[in-house]
């Protein structure tokens, strides 16, 4: 296992973490806002971490370009869906109790 | 050319429903020349069938395993021929009942609305109108892309091809349900929807255990390989099973009557006159020709069970309903007994072949006597302003034509001589008597009687004497249509022999010539023993070089 | 056990790339006992989500659950070295199925003016339950005697397809197969489309007094006039939009969440959407052209384009180019025609239904799957939109298509 | 056991769970993902079985079969909900009633109050009780409307009369 294997393995690892916090926060976490931030947590960076270590391993940069603008979008989109959501809560006026079905 | 003979029954009606769905107000144009066009061709194609043998036809030019064939007998082709003359006389039928359901309904539109519908209601109504205006018009599209998709099904020689043309038809047969708007109609188009989805799965899982054991989706070559291993088993009763819900047979048959009995009535006739028959005939396909096993006879004599007590169920039903379109469509659920019967009775070989031919033909006389039913009890309904049988009373009066239609289409369903309900149940009776399964016989014979029972409560009730207010006039497409349709299906049993050679090609049992050819004789009364030895004879040869 | 079968006959003629992508988990897939417990993990989840799918009372978490369970589906496909099926199941299987699903329940829950509801109890008391499990059990039980019963190795077709694939005018078999091997299927399959879109027409237009109305008895009970009273009026959003329906399409996936038009006035999608949904038009184009030779073709880039519509539609941005009734019925059937127009200009060229010249394959088949995506595209728009792709008919071209 | 064999066991497993979902549940949302999970699990089978081929390439056919298929549920899936929306819109209701009950000629006097009134309360809602109700006013003054279109005796009496026709035995027309 060279030190780059080592590198892609921690930060897969890491970032696989980041989505099991999320998940655990999704599940646990009170209210809308707060369980969306977990998710978007999960989001941004397990996902950033999980293509920094794809990327370790990838063989050619087209690939690693292709990875990266996966996550780009990805972070465009969880940006904006988390926003509406978040919007539509507090519309509702769902703010801060606990909701079953917010979200 | 010959090759197009085969491809054209697809083409044409498929290509036409496209070109409906887009074509504005000339939809109903294109309809009823695709109607009247798709006859010759059907015969057209029988034509070549019986010249030529069994036909088929490599699409896209990929022999079978990797490809799709097409394949037409004499079973294919005279599905083709029922669904051309039943599919030309729903086209002219639904050309005045489309016509006339708008014109009729008009006049209320534009009455001042009543107390309960207040200005926004008003609006409502002028939606509305075009709505149904475009409503009507969508029965043209899906009634020409039903039609393809029953030709595709009779002739394809792909099991998952099969299954395609399965879901068209369910889709096809929902948008048609849906038309009528009615409460009933959605809850029974949702209803029929989901149970064919989920039948439409299992022949569809049925098809991937197939395909994993023998690596080939052409049904010629399946029958081929077919093994009876406990895998194929498992696999036969998936396809079978999703088949019999499609088909309706008796304890699944419990989506059809509202189903049938709420659909507009032209898309009642197409329904029950032909989208049953056609999960009918690809369980008869698969059974007799891909699976053919002596340890299905026990298999068979289930089916056969249930086809005896769906004749006995769906006849006392229907004795028993008070609506018009109910009644015949329980009518539909016993006829659809007679047809499996032929899993009974075919287990003993001497009388395989008469079972199996009176079974083509039974669906070929009960396509047209069945449709010819619905489209006069449509009528019917409509001069009468009600849907129950009481309504009709002293219909004969009024609308003696189509009360006339209705008796003839009764005479096919009862299957009294010269029918061709009568040439079918001829036939049956003989495989029964002859293979010695009274019971059945006996089933069937009380089948005819209850057949007696429900038609002469409608005609009981239209011949009575009526209590003064006329019925309402309706278009003479509507009343002619019905009747000539209703003739055909009589007139099937003085021309039986024709089919019924057509059949012989490509048949799964080589028929036994003597108790064919007493039998039909018999029957038809023809005592041209020698000339039908011959014709048979001719038959044979052509089948043999194709 | 797969360990036998191996990348190296594949004909490697395209981008590395996506092929160590698409394929790269070929490499693992000798079946070592740590990745079979993964496989039966993955396997408990995928049941353990349809069972709560299925059982949950709340169908607003049903429907979640579904579309976990339709990307879970998605995972499992490639894990099955069917990439091009987990392309279709991800954009198709989960997502559009999604949205319709999210987008009825808006509409059911909207007339209560709850974002979620109920979904009822079992249908029956527990023995007729205990009753039904038992069969479907039983059934299930002997089925999968019958599945473990298989011969290890199945004949299948792949030899065949792949003798011939030089013909097809393709190197990806599956859109080989799909366009070329058994094209009339997939004919039909663009026909089974144009039907669902007219039985959704007739449903959502048919707010009128029925023929059968006409015909008398069987009760026609007729829907309310759109603007009826009742508790089902204040809700936002209503899915079903007659011919004249004028409040456009505030609708969306969420719009069980009640919102108020506001996509307008939120610069956050609207700059979201402007960013995304040429990228998308980009992908989608790049996903048929790759299709040729790579996962991808006709019906994944249709989805990514019918994606890219709801986007529109959420942001209220999808005014963009005007289309006539008439136009939008052009566009649903396009594919058909062309697809139908190419088979039959086969048979006048003496060839039979469908069968390409091998030098022309690759051009016609990439034609009628570009025509195909728009149409897939434009026909999952209708059937979110009740069967039409255009909404808001202008009123000369409504009673000019009166017929 | 190979991938295959197990996937094809799970495929199974779902087809079952959605049986058995579409049987017991009585949602009509739940019936249709229900018969989405069926699919699903039919196509995994699908696959799953053909994966085992000789070669050692995957057999392309049955993956186009089931992309044909998952374009086929989605027509279905797509045709089911448009029939629910609208059946929703006009009654109210989510679910079927018993077969053949909401047939007019085969409703017997007393199966009527069998489906409607009990199964309106078992949601356990409140808002639904109200939602059906005013959906049955509506209905009622929506079917003098309908009536009209039948019957063109168009005056007041015979809107408010359908309730009396309702007794008939005409499923639709208490709601």
């Amino acid at each position: 296992m060279t030190l780059l294997d080592g590198l892609s393995l921690l930060s897969i690892a890491s970032g696989c973490f980041f989505f099991v916090a999320g998940s655990v926060g999704m599940l646990r976490l009170p209210d809308a806002f707060t369980r969306l931030h977990a998710l978007t947590k999960a989001d941004s960076a397990g996902l950033g971490l999980l293509v920094l270590g794809l990327g370790l391993q990838a063989d050619s940069w087209w690939t690693v370009l292709r990875l990266l603008l996966i996550w780009l979008l990805v972070l465009l989109s969880s940006a904006t869906t988390c926003h509406l959501i978040a919007q539509s809560a507090l519309r509702r006026g769902a703010a801060l109790r606990r909701g079953d079905n917010d979200e | 050319m010959p090759d197009l003979v085969i491809v054209a029954p697809i083409l044409v009606p498929l290509v036409a429903g496209v070109v409906a769905y887009v074509a504005g107000r000339l939809r109903r144009g294109v309809a009823i020349a695709v109607a009247v066009l798709q006859l010759p061709l059907a015969c057209g194609l029988a034509w070549e069938v019986l010249r030529r043998g069994p036909l088929h036809y490599e699409v896209g030019g990929w022999s079978a395993p990797l490809g799709i064939q097409l394949y037409a007998d004499g079973l294919t082709a005279l599905m083709i021929c029922m669904a051309s003359i039943v599919e030309l006389a729903v086209g002219v039928y639904a050309l005045g009942y489309f016509e006339w359901t708008e014109r009729e309904s008009q006049p209320s539109d534009h009455t001042p609305p009543g107390p309960s519908a207040t200005g926004p209601a008003a609006t409502g109504t002028t939606t509305s109108e075009s709505a149904k205006r475009s409503r009507g018009g969508s029965f043209w599209p899906l009634s020409l892309l039903l039609a393809g998709s029953l030709n595709g099904l009779f002739l394809s020689g792909d099991i998952f091809n099969l299954y395609i043309s399965l879901e068209l038809l369910t889709l096809a047969a929902v948008g048609l349900i849906g038309l009528a708007a009615s409460l009933d109609a959605l809850a029974a188009a949702l209803r029929y929807l989901l149970i064919a989805v989920v039948g439409s799965l299992f022949y569809l899982l049925g098809v991937s255990f197939l395909y994993s054991l023998y690596g080939t989706l052409d049904w010629q070559q399946l029958a081929m390989r077919f093994e009876f291993d406990f895998v194929s088993r498992c696999a036969i009763v998936l396809l079978v099973l999703g088949l019999l819900v499609k088909a309706a047979l008796f304890p699944l048959h419990f989506w059809l009557p509202a189903a049938h009995g709420s659909a507009p009535s032209p898309a009642s006739a197409l329904l029950s006159g032909l989208v049953l028959k056609a999960a009918f005939f690809v369980i008869l396909r698969l059974w007799f020709e891909v699976f053919p096993h002596p340890r299905l006879a026990l298999a068979g004599q289930l089916l056969g069970g249930l086809g005896a007590a769906a004749i006995l169920w769906g006849s006392l039903q229907a004795i028993r309903q008070r609506r018009l379109k109910l009644l015949v469509a329980y009518s539909s659920v016993a006829q659809i007994g007679y047809l499996f019967l032929v899993f009974a009775l075919a287990s003993d070989p001497a009388v395989a072949w008469n079972a199996w031919s009176g079974t083509a033909y039974f669906m070929l006389s009960h396509a047209c006597a069945k449709s010819a039913a619905f489209l006069a009890v449509g009528s019917l309904q409509l001069a009468a302003r009600g849907g129950e049988i009481e309504d009709v009373t002293g219909a004969a009066a009024d609308h003696p034509v189509t009360v006339y239609a209705f008796a003839l289409a009764g005479v096919g369903l009862m299957g009294l001589p010269p029918s061709g309900g009568f040439v079918a149940k001829w036939l049956l009776l003989r495989a029964a008597l002859e293979s010695h399964q009274v019971g059945l016989a006996i089933v069937m014979l009380a089948g005819g009687v209850l057949a007696v029972g429900y038609v002469f409560r409608v005609l009981g009730r239209a011949f009575a004497a009526t209590d003064g207010a006329p019925q309402r006039p309706i278009p003479r497409l509507m009343q002619w249509t019905p009747l000539v349709l209703a003739l055909v299906s009589v007139g099937l049993g003085l021309v039986a022999l024709q089919p019924l050679e057509l059949l012989r090609i490509g048949a799964p049992f080589a028929p036994s010539s003597s108790a064919q050819s007493a039998g039909l004789s018999e029957q038809a009364g023809l005592g041209e023993q020698a000339g039908l030895g011959e014709q048979a004879g001719l038959g044979e040869q052509a089948g043999a070089n194709p | 056990m797969r360990g036998g079968r191996k990348t190296a006959d594949r004909t490697e003629n395209t981008d590395e790339g996506i092929r160590s992508k698409a394929y790269s988990h070929r490499e693992v897939s000798t079946m070592s006992p740590v990745l079979w417990i993964l496989d039966a993990l993955f396997c408990a989840s995928l049941l353990g989500l349809a069972w709560q799918t299925l059982r949950t009372r709340d169908l607003f978490k049903a429907i979640v659950l579904y579309i976990v369970f339709g990307l879970m589906m998605a995972m499992a496909w490639a894990r099955l070295d069917a990439p091009d099926v987990a392309l279709v199941e991800a954009a198709i299987g989960a997502g559009v199925t999604g949205v319709l699903l999210l987008s009825t329940l808006g509409t059911l829950s909207a007339a209560r003016g709850e974002g979620s509801q109920r979904g009822g109890a079992f249908a029956s008391a527990v023995p007729v339950a205990g009753l039904v499990t038992g069969l479907v059990g039983c059934l299930v039980g002997v089925l999968a005697v019958a599945v473990w019963q298989l011969p290890v190795e199945s004949p299948g077709l792949s030899a065949a397809v792949e003798a011939r694939q030089e013909e097809s005018g393709t190197s990806n078999p599956v859109t080989a197969v799909l366009l070329n091997f058994r094209a009339y299927d997939t004919l039909l399959e663009l026909t089974v489309l144009l039907l669902a879109v007219l039985g959704a027409e007739v449903l959502a237009g048919s707010e009128a007094a029925g023929s059968e109305a006409a015909e008398g008895g069987v009760a026609a009970q007729e829907t309310a006039p759109r603007q009826e009273t009742g508790p089902r009026q204040e809700t936002g959003p209503r899915q079903e939009t007659g011919p004249r329906q004028e409040t456009g399409t505030r609708q969306g996936p969420d719009a069980q969440q009640e919102r108020p038009p506001a996509a307008d006035r939120d610069p956050v999608l609207r700059g979201f959407v402007r960013l995304v949904a040429p990228a998308m038009i980009v992908v989608a184009g790049y996903v048929l052209w790759i299709g040729g030779e790579a996962p991808g073709g006709a019906f994944p880039s249709g989805a990514v384009l019918a994606a890219m519509s709801f986007l529109l539609m959420l942001a209220r941005a999808e005014e963009g180019p005007r289309l006539s009734r008439r136009g939008g019925r052009w566009i649903l059937v396009a594919g058909l025609i062309v697809f139908w127009g190419v088979g039959i200009a086969m048979l006048a060229a003496e060839r039979r239904f469908l069968e390409y010249p091998v030098p022309a394959a690759k051009g016609l088949v990439l034609l009628i799957e570009a025509v195909a995506a728009v149409s897939i595209a434009a026909t999952l728009v209708a059937l979110y939109r009740g069967g039409r792709l255009v909404r808001r008919p202008r009123r000369t071209v409504d009673s000019e298509f009166r017929s | 056991m190979t991938t295959g064999t197990l996937y094809a066991l799970c495929g199974l497993g779902l087809f079952g769970i959605g049986l058995g979902g579409i049987i017991l549940r009585t949602h009509l949302l739940h019936k249709i993902i229900a018969t989405n999970v069926i699919s699903s699990g039919v196509f995994l089978v699908l696959v799953a079985l053909a994966d085992r081929t000789r070669g050692g390439r995957p057999d392309p056919v049955p993956h186009a079969m089931v992309l044909t298929g998952i374009v086929v549920a989605i027509s279905a899936t797509a045709l089911a909900l448009g029939l629910l929306r609208r059946f929703y819109r006009e009654t109210g209701r989510c679910r079927l009633p018993e077969p053949g009950s909401l047939a007019p000629g085969s409703l017997a006097p007393g199966s009527l109050e069998r489906w409607s009134p009990e199964r309106r309360s078992e949601g356990g809602d409140a808002e639904k009780g109200n939602a059906e109700k005013g959906n049955g006013e509506k209905g009622n003054a929506e079917k003098g409307n309908a009536e009209k279109g039948n019957a063109e005796k168009g005056n007041a009496e015979k809107g408010n009369g359908g309730e009396a026709s309702g007794g008939k035995g005409d499923g639709c027309r208490t709601w």
